[in-house]
């Protein structure tokens, strides 16, 4: 029997296995395909304040082992979210976590204040790493100050656990999440995508309508572990490892280095089970390797 | 429901060098398919290819559990779907999208280009189902950009376009005489390049038709998670792969 | 006809297409598959003042569309270069360009000031990127100040074409960028690889003997184009495009992010005929495309 | 002279489960080839392997241009290489590394393990035209793990042992009886895991005999242009493709 329970700040997930904001909806496009019941927890979608129609299209880019985005964080707002998405989604024994964006700290702190209210939802993930979007977003999160900032004014409206969503897109990531663990971060989730831009050398124009994107995929997990690995030697909170997980295997890599849990993004793109197939790996891994508490794994990197 | 499935690559009709017809099958059954609906396919063994790639379902058979798909090699994806061997296997998740109005006891136009004529064989087929009269306008550069025409022959009247005039009459699309008749049509559908489809919409839209046109877009989910696949309609961005592919024309901001 | 010829801050090379750092030895490894007069340059094997083993084995794996390296400027130092490769290497009607690193600026002073004297070789990259070494390397190219502080001191003894090979570890490159231009640089090179790390899920241990190193290939190249595009809207000197280039149509797409020549650097591993295929693809596109002048791709993208 | 050459893949004779032999042919000549050199061959249709994968060159016949490898299936690149279809094409870059030495009219014993019996072959047959003496020492886990031994029994004495005892003396190869004879040996080679071939260099060095190893390592490139593939020497770190893959035992710290 492997125990695959992990716990971050106080807040149980019965596995280390979630899906990562904006590449899972809200949950409920993949309920034909998987047991929403068996994650460890859902980011959903980035939500706003109000209502955004996010960029226009094209905003999408295939690139090796990868992809660019830059949907910009199209959603009906925070109130729709609370009123009409989340009484549908709720009934699934898994942890949600809302995806929160702003482009000022004062929408930080009332969408955090709106969540703050609502039963059944344990922590929210603050998004300071958003490369698409033209005000806020990524900016908040490649300064130190502006990190600290808008973290300290989440936490003292917010009284549940706050993740706090890194971006990669910095000399020193260490640094920032040293930043937010000071300001009250409960934990850090890491890598949002890496900034990046792909051209068409046919029609000599940009492919995204943003001309830069968010990379993601397999590509990218290089840079994750790593960065992942760097923050797990600088702060002591837990840390939610992301960037091109496909397979359990890099599930358990991303452990090693120090990840408590992990989210699986545009790896649900190319199979929508993938996250419950992880899930049966790091079980399996476990067996294989007799190891009875997943969590023995975080940071078991021998070095 | 949508779901995720196994087919073995049971046969190719190649109907010239970059257009082919591809059909799978199944052990197991294969779900329902409206006419517009279609799948997300993983390209094996193709280091270059990432993403899955969306294809609009051409036919399905429930006795023999077979899909079929009419690709037209443009790329990478499409180029290495065309080059699988036979009885190796292929994921598809499917059936994505919503799908064309099925009217009843009408008369009905359905205007295709290129690889945007795969969904009329069901469309039509339906369609007859329910009475409807059917008239297909197809439209290619060359003859040899047409396929198909016998196959819709089966559902009603043909009319061909070729920009050389070498099939049917010559010109876009738009252009056919079909056009200036009396145009008592009750629905018009299209499907093909963006161009052919606006210009169509324009026509329909003077004549004071309704009509339906199935849009391409970019796709990472196909299933309404990533938002990659906005279009702009009069409500807002909608996502291709879930509030279409088949939007009415009307709605669309083009 | 096509002319392919661009020009490095007056330094002609006959086509865009030369051979990056690290990935292409000293030319001589390719000369039984290439013909290496039909090359722009090659920049050759990093060199330190004196000689270095590097890091310990093992240097490399492999990730997706990319791998990681971790060699660490293993060279037999400059004096070796001068007087027992070069001689043997410049033969070759191409632009040699040496790649110098140092631990402290007093090396790359010393590094710089005997290339000085060498005839026949045009100009040098200075590389303040180098993600394998303990003391300088990267170090250097990820601060502003010291990258500033190397170029202006290596530009008090160099007299010919200084081009800086930037880091894209950063925060900001183009602050980077136009720092080492106001410190006299002739022209900047980037990318240099991304830091990353990868683990042996079986063995639990980082594959790397330095647990991180340089990630390069494909899995980089829409960073790569992404910062060449910044850098060139914000600096006037020209740019060297370096990152998971494959194919002419990749170099094309470098060209029209604002590089005046590419590098390839990866890719020749994959196919060591590489980078004279992409001369010609260069020249079949432009005459597709009916260009006559290649140079007039720069920075070409229409956005 | 290395060269870069596509070959058609003309079959595969599996040994068993995970251990076969490709044999590939060209329209065009074959290089001439060393015993203990090696090629990078360049997996085709496997969108997780980037990189070649270094394999050692097993036979080439210079009369019907056909080039041979013994491949171990580990991992993902030398499972999809005996997959292949046949008449599918297949880029190698080769000969690569430098080779072991051929000793005149002398006796030598081979020590083999795992996928390092491959370059044994060539060197068998070089070291024969020289009328040098062969002893082959051959180990495995169990009989299964033991291959190619009738081709060796063509050019010499073969001893095998297992772990198991299910072939020939049980136990490690060190343990083999032979190492308790007189060792009158000239020169030993060795290939395979890397625990053998140092238990094997240690005894060669009791015994005061010559020992040449060949090493495995991650490569990136295979031509001394990357430096990725190093081993530490007596000499400091040296590249395994270009310095190696043979090495005087002596002369490595390890
Ligand atoms: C709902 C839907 C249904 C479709 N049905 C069919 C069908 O039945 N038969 C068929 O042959 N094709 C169909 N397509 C188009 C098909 O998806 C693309 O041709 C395919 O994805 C191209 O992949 P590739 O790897 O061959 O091209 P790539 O090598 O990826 O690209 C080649 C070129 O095509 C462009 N391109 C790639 N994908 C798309 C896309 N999705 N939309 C527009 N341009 C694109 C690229 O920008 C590039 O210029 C459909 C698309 C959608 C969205
Ligand atoms: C000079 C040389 C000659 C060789 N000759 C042969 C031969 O004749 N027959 C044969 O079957 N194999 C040979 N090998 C080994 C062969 O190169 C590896 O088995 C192969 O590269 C593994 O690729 P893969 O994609 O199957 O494994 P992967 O899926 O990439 O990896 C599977 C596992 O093997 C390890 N591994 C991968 N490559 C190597 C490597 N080069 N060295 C050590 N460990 C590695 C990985 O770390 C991983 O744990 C040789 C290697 C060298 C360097
Ligand atoms: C289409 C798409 C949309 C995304 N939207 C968001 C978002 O709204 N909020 C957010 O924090 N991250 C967003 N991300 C980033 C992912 O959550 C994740 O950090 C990133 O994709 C890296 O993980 P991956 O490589 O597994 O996809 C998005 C990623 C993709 C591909
Ligand atoms: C094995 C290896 C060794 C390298 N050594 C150097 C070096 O010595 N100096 C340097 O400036 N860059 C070095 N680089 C970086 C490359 O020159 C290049 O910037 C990087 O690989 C990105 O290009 P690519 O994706 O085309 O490989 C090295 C890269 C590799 C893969
Ligand atoms: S493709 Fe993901 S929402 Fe349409
Ligand atoms: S593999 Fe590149 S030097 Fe040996």
């Amino acid at each position: 029997m492997v125990n695959l329970n992990v716990n971050i700040a106080g807040l149980k997930l019965k596995n280390p296995v979630t899906t990562a904001s904006g590449t899972f909806g809200f949950g409920e496009e993949f309920e034909d395909f998987i047991d929403l019941n068996k994650l460890g927890g859902i980011f959903v979608k980035g939500l706003t304040l109000y209502n955004r129609e996010g960029n226009d299209y094209p905003r999408m880019a295939e690139t090796p082992s990868g992809m660019l985005n830059a949907v910009g964080l199209q959603n009906k707002g925070i109130d729709y979210f609370i009123n009409t998405i989340y009484p549908k989604i709720k009934k699934w024994d898994t942890q949600i976590f809302p995806n929160i964006n702003g482009s000022v700290v004062e929408d930080y702190i009332a969408v955090a204040e709106k969540l703050n209210d609502v039963e059944g939802i344990e922590g929210l993930e603050l998004n300071i790493s958003c490369p698409n979007v033209k005000e806020g977003g990524m900016a908040f999160g490649v300064s130190c100050p502006s990190a600290i900032a808008v973290t300290k004014a989440v936490r003292e409206v917010y009284d549940k656990t706050i993740i706090v969503k890194l971006s990669p897109n910095v000399t020193d990531i260490t640094e920032i999440a040293k930043g937010v663990e000071g300001a009250g971060a409960d934990g850090v989730s890491l890598i949002n995508t890496l900034l990046g831009m792909a051209i068409d050398a046919n029609t000599r124009k940009p492919i995204l309508s943003t001309i830069t994107g968010g990379l993601s995929g397999p590509a990218i997990k290089p840079v994750a572990i790593r960065m992942v690995w760097q923050v797990y030697n600088a702060v002591k909170i837990p840390i939610v490892g992301i960037g091109g997980i496909m397979n359990a295997t890099d599930a358990i890599e991303f452990m090693l280095a120090g990840s408590t849990a992990i989210q699986v993004g545009t790896a649900n793109f190319i199979d929508p089970q993938i996250s419950v197939k992880i899930v049966d790996g790091l079980e399996d891994y476990c067996t294989q390797n007799r190891i009875t508490e997943i969590s023995d794994l975080i940071g078991g990197m021998i070095s | 429901m949508k779901r995720i499935q196994d087919f073995n690559v049971i046969s190719y009709t190649w109907l010239n060098d970059d257009n082919y017809i591809i059909t799978l099958g199944s052990e197991t059954d294969i779900e329902c398919v409206e006419p517009g609906n279609f799948a997300e396919i993983k390209v094996p063994n193709s280091p270059d290819v990432f993403l899955r790639r969306p294809i609009s379902i051409l036919d399905v058979d429930h006795q023999n559990n077979t899909i079929k798909f009419y690709i037209k090699a443009i790329g990478k994806g499409t180029r290495q779907l065309g080059n699988l061997d036979i009885n190796s296997s292929l994921n598809i998740v499917y059936p994505l999208g919503n799908s064309f109005s099925v009217i009843k006891k009408k008369r009905a136009l359905i205007v295709g280009g290129g690889s945007g004529i795969a969904p009329f064989i069901l469309l039509a087929s339906k369609l007859k189902d329910e009475n409807t009269e059917v008239t297909f306008l197809i439209g290619g550069r060359t003859s040899g950009d047409v396929f198909l025409t016998d196959e819709f022959g089966r559902y009603g009247e043909v009319l061909v376009t070729t920009e050389d005039g070498s099939l049917g009459e010559k010109g876009m699309v738009t252009q056919h005489s079909v056009f200036s008749r009396t145009m008592d049509f009750d629905l018009i559908y299209t499907c093909g390049p963006d161009p052919m489809m606006k210009a169509v919409a324009n026509i329909a839209s003077e004549k004071g038709i309704d009509c339906e046109a199935s849009l391409e877009n970019m796709m990472a989910c196909g299933i309404g998670a990533c938002l990659c696949c906005v279009t702009p309609t009069i409500r807002g961005n909608e996502c291709v792969c879930t509030e279409g592919p088949v939007f009415n024309s009307k709605d669309l901001v083009w």
